[in-house]
């Protein structure tokens, strides 16, 4: 059966999702070498939905997200190098050290975050979409959001905000079935999230979070709403994280089965596009093992930028506080 | 030089910063069509119309929210709180968003952000709707907070804060909308934030005091002249960052300190000034600095206990009389 | 037309609209007086939406409303005397002269308040709909709010909560079409407010707000719901407030026309219920001067009482504030 | 009496007040299918059942008001922060419904909830996550707010929060769970609230410390004895109300005191414990209260960073000394 995208875009598609692997499974590594501290939360199994999305946005669109946000941040194309110096707190960090896994910003490509309070970005992304409105420009925001922030309040009045002002959103939840330990059905009384938009006459759509190609598609239709006719969408990606919520929390826990865990890898989202552009022909096997040496060396080349950087200066902890330095 | 309201002052201020930068708009609850719950935004949506004057829906947490977004991609938003008790809604996303994001971002980004309204006791509003706010707001790094007690502060201080890069908290006072007094209208006259000032001088005590204990230590310095008591009193204007110079040089000349503010006396503002004085004036004070503070109850709706729940002239006089023949404080309320 | 009601029925439910419509008349007077302070906020208009449900209640339900709270601590069965007193500040009021308009409590009619931050009661019901649950008596809680707590975030998390557990809840809207000086229209996307209930599964209706005795028969269903599978409904009363926002507020303000106000008026719930009792010559006018003239009656007997009552004693200020009053 | 965790502590205060009163259940996030984030609430689901154990989804404010609402009608519930920082999103239930609700009813209804959960700082966790929370609360008439340090205080103030009628904030610790200690295990031990203890006798200086901070001015102590002082350190243990009289009593006794907190200096618990000791025991003290405070930035990642926010042992013992050899205190920040 055939693709129809180029060869290039399978190749960055490609690229980029295993960038995102590799880049957090050495993270994990770093972890367990205590280089990286506090809560790391990774990404893994959950690739296509930052690539696929990323891959439909301009690069002057903007991006925020959760704690979890090693992927988008990646995706939208910040320095692996200076994300990984980021979590190992380091000066060449994307922040300075100050903010960590759970705090990645980049003012260059655009990305605002990294956020902890679950919930809470949202507001912010419509406050972005206001302001592109504001300033006319044809610009647009994803705002990518766990299922787990649809019982708290903000979602709904972000949606709402959204709705009325008809701002450039595209509200993209990563359904992944479990907001830690607590699967969706206990705690929602409505688990299809798309439909949580219609009330507010917001276009919602679900999509398969494993399908890379089937994201981009239906990002980019929400996207050119967006871009055009300022209306917001909502997006229910459905995915699922290979691993526990937190390095703290093992993949398989009490609130899953090992055997529903190793069910859903069988739907990585990396194995499957390989296998339908290699079955598709689009790039050989040599083409994909150039690609995973690539992304491989870049990923080196992150960890030794970040062991060789140095520690913020003390001085820096009452840097950034207020901007004029008062 | 024009005489104004408090109301006025504010107003001006808005229009001249909303001529002065297109990036400044105003957004809340009723601030537009209904020309604001306390007409302080009073004409604003006819001359700049609903773009750059936002009519919002009852979502403190969203509206905030949507102003620090707005804010960290290079706008400047005046975030109307219709009165601050409903600022507690939003207080995640002043302290965890507006006041973090550029210490997070490691510089990259900033939140230069005002969030004003009035604030504090006003007339039989009750328990929800008459509390000191500015206690859930100074202790945070990252915000500035202001409160200006004067028509030409306001305008001043509005100015300043909103050419502020960072979010400043402003609250105002329900109580002082109609006072008229002096005010600028020079477009570039702006107060510096931080900056307390001198509203009198004396030379026995030093009362540090804003908004309506301002104006009620006035009264009683004025009515202790005659006991041959001189009162000096500073009024802070800035909470954070205070002005440690004035306050500390004022009580190094007078040797004694009263504190007076109208919220509940544990842990409020005048616990900072009252430990941060004697931090810095010890060897200087003659007596151990005084507060005079609300009672350490909820606001009540009935008028007689409505009134003798904040600090009244009486009270302020005896603790000024009291540190200047330097007896010991005020048994703890 | 005949209508399926006893005498006895209609003679309360019209002294019930009547009994408070004189209350806040009163009341209003005396707030020109200085006799009552801070806000004041009429429920004129809207009479049949607390006298309707509460006339489907027992006892032992519970109620809560928000700040317009008058008419729903009456209609529940407080006594006027102590409510005006409460409005005075004095210390026979409900609340000892320490709530205020703003917050009627009365525990003897199991009335919840009187809640001034818009949106804030909505999870206090969930959580008494949970305390219900908890000790499983067959008793439900109306919650009475308007339509200007929907784009509020606790609006939509109570509704999740009380979907989600099964809380014996009926969600009443009372839509006025107004929060202060906002049209819905300008604050909502969606401004059919029982649609927001339906993403969760949560039946809605929406109803004459002006018709007590359809207010009668959709709370009826609903409470039934309540009671029997513990099922929340989510009813919208259309109304309307005949006076301003509160007394600080003209009732034609430049949010809504005069004309609006008097074509509204014409639906006034308590002329439409008299002309249909005497219609269906179910009350006799002499029915009717009788049931006026005892409420005229109480209402002077209740300012004579508030009047008459003193000013709470100054160490009321720190009483009540623990409850061991430590 | 047996050595258990603190974390077990917790849980057995909670286990034991579960089975004495019905009406008590315990209500949050994780708190049930996967134990509790921090296992405080480990086996209760099992030993109670999904009636009082009760999982919740992401909805602070919704979940505290319910809450709330279940303790007006008779019901006790013990609401967990998954850590205190979310307890931002419910400040508005907690101050305007939960703590002024008594009040407001003119005594008809109260509201025995226990807030609980872990705040401060803890590893690594970045500015959103490492915050001292209990600023938001010591203010506000109506509350109680408890910050136990050890196992045995874990334990007898928890039963005690749960028993009292009124909202208790109760901000435990993540960096102490692990903790061993004696603790009772009679379902009668209680420790009052309202009651702070010496943890050593000391004769030169009182320090005033709670949680990590007294762990750390306990080695400060043991540190400086070696040179001659002799300190005394206070636990308050609860914030609000606060034991005046153990606290007073001890710095009239060493006649010198510093306060140590981790959270920003400016406006903290310090500021008040600070001015309260000098307003009761100003003729008593030969220096002024020192504060030792955690620097007023929002907390950093980096692990070098994270460290210098909050005291070290080594700041604790400079500000000692310094209150001994009575010189000046140290310079603002
Ligand atoms: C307001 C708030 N409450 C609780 C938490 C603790 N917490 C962190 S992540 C998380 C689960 C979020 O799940 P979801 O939104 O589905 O995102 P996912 O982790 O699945 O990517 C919780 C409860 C938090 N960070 N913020
Ligand atoms: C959280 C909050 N924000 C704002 C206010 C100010 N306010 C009081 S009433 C009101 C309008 C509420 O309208 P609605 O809910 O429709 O009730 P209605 O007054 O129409 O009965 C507003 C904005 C408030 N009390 N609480
Ligand atoms: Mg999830
Ligand atoms: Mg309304």
């Amino acid at each position: 059966m055939t693709l129809n995208i180029e060869a290039d875009l399978a190749r960055r598609l490609l690229g980029d999702m295993v960038l995102i692997r590799r880049f957090e499974e050495k993270a994990a590594e770093a972890y367990a070498l205590g280089k990286i501290g506090g809560f790391l939360h990774l990404y893994i199994g959950e690739e296509a939905v930052a690539v696929g999305a990323t891959s439909v946005l301009r690069r002057d669109d903007y991006a925020i997200a959760a704690y979890r946000e090693h992927g988008h941040c990646l995706a939208k194309g910040s320095d692996p190098r200076r994300v990984m110096a980021e979590l190992y707190g380091r000066r060449d960090g994307l922040c300075k050290g100050k903010g960590g896994s759970m705090h990645l910003f980049d003012a260059s490509v655009n990305f605002l975050g990294g956020h902890a309070i679950v919930g809470a970005h949202l507001p912010l992304a419509a406050g972005v979409g206001f302001a592109i409105k504001y300033r006319s420009t044809d610009q647009v925001i994803v705002c990518y959001f766990g299922e787990g922030s649809v019982p708290q309040g903000e979602f709904h009045e972000a949606l709402n905000l959204s709705a009325l002002w008809k701002l450039p959103v595209i509200w993209l939840c990563e359904n992944n079935r479990y907001a830690m330990g607590t699967a969706v059905d206990r705690a929602l009384a409505q688990t299809e999230i798309w439909k949580y938009g219609q009330v507010y006459g917001i276009p919602g759509e679900s999509v398969d979070g494993m399908d890379v190609l089937a994201i981009r598609d239906v990002v980019a239709r929400a996207v050119d709403r967006a871009r055009k006719d300022k209306t917001p969408s909502l997006i229910e990606a459905r995915t699922y994280r290979f691993r526990g919520h937190s390095m703290r929390d093992p993949a398989g826990a009490v609130y899953r089965s090992k055997e529903e865990v190793e069910r859903e890898k069988l739907r990585d989202p990396i194995v499957l596009f390989r296998q339908r552009v290699l079955e598709a022909g689009l790039l050989s096997a040599a083409d994909v093992r150039a690609v995973e040496k690539d992304v491989n060396d870049r990923i080196d080349d992150a960890t030794t930028f970040a062991d060789a950087s140095p520690e913020p200066p003390p001085e820096w902890l009452l840097t950034d506080v207020y901007r004029d330095g008062s | 030089m024009a005489v104004m309201s408090y109301r006025e002052a504010l107003n001006l201020a808005l229009r001249e910063e909303m001529k002065r930068d297109e990036r400044v708009f105003v957004i809340g609850e009723e601030v537009g069509l209904y020309d604001g719950a306390y007409k302080v935004t009073q004409g604003l949506l006819k001359e700049f119309g609903p773009r750059r004057v936002v009519d919002t829906p009852i979502a403190e947490s969203g509206f905030t929210g949507v102003g620090v977004g707005a804010a960290m991609v290079g706008l400047r938003p005046v975030v109307e709180m219709m009165t601050f008790n409903f600022a507690l809604l939003a207080l995640d996303q002043i302290v965890n968003s507006a006041a973090k994001l550029h210490y997070m971002s490691g510089g990259q980004f900033s939140v230069p952000i005002v969030i004003r309204g009035p604030g504090g006791p006003a007339h039989q509003l009750a328990a929800q709707h008459s509390q000191s706010m500015e206690v859930y707001f100074y202790h945070v790094p990252g915000l500035k907070v202001v409160r200006p007690s004067t028509p030409l502060d306001a305008k001043g201080l509005l100015k300043s804060a909103i050419r502020d890069d960072n979010p400043v908290i402003f609250i105002e006072s329900e109580t002082l909308y109609a006072m008229k007094g002096e005010v600028s209208e020079d477009p570039d006259f702006i107060i510096p934030l931080g900056q307390a000032v001198v509203r009198r001088e004396g030379t026995d005590v030093t009362v540090i005091a804003y908004m309506g204990m301002m104006y009620r230590a006035m009264e009683a310095a004025e009515e202790l002249a005659p006991e041959g008591i001189s009162v000096e009193v500073v009024d802070p204007r800035t909470l954070r960052p205070m002005d440690a110079t004035t306050i500390i040089g004022s009580v190094r000349k007078t040797h004694r300190a009263v504190v007076v503010e109208a919220g509940a006396g544990f842990a409020g503002m005048g616990s900072e000034i009252a430990a941060f004085v004697t931090e810095h004036a010890f060897d200087d004070l003659d007596a151990p600095v005084e507060r005079v503070t609300g009672a350490n109850a909820p606001m009540p709706y009935a008028r007689n206990l409505e009134r003798a729940k904040t600090p009244t002239k009486e009270r302020i006089m005896e603790a000024i009389r009291r540190v200047c023949h330097s007896g010991g404080s005020e048994p703890w309320r």
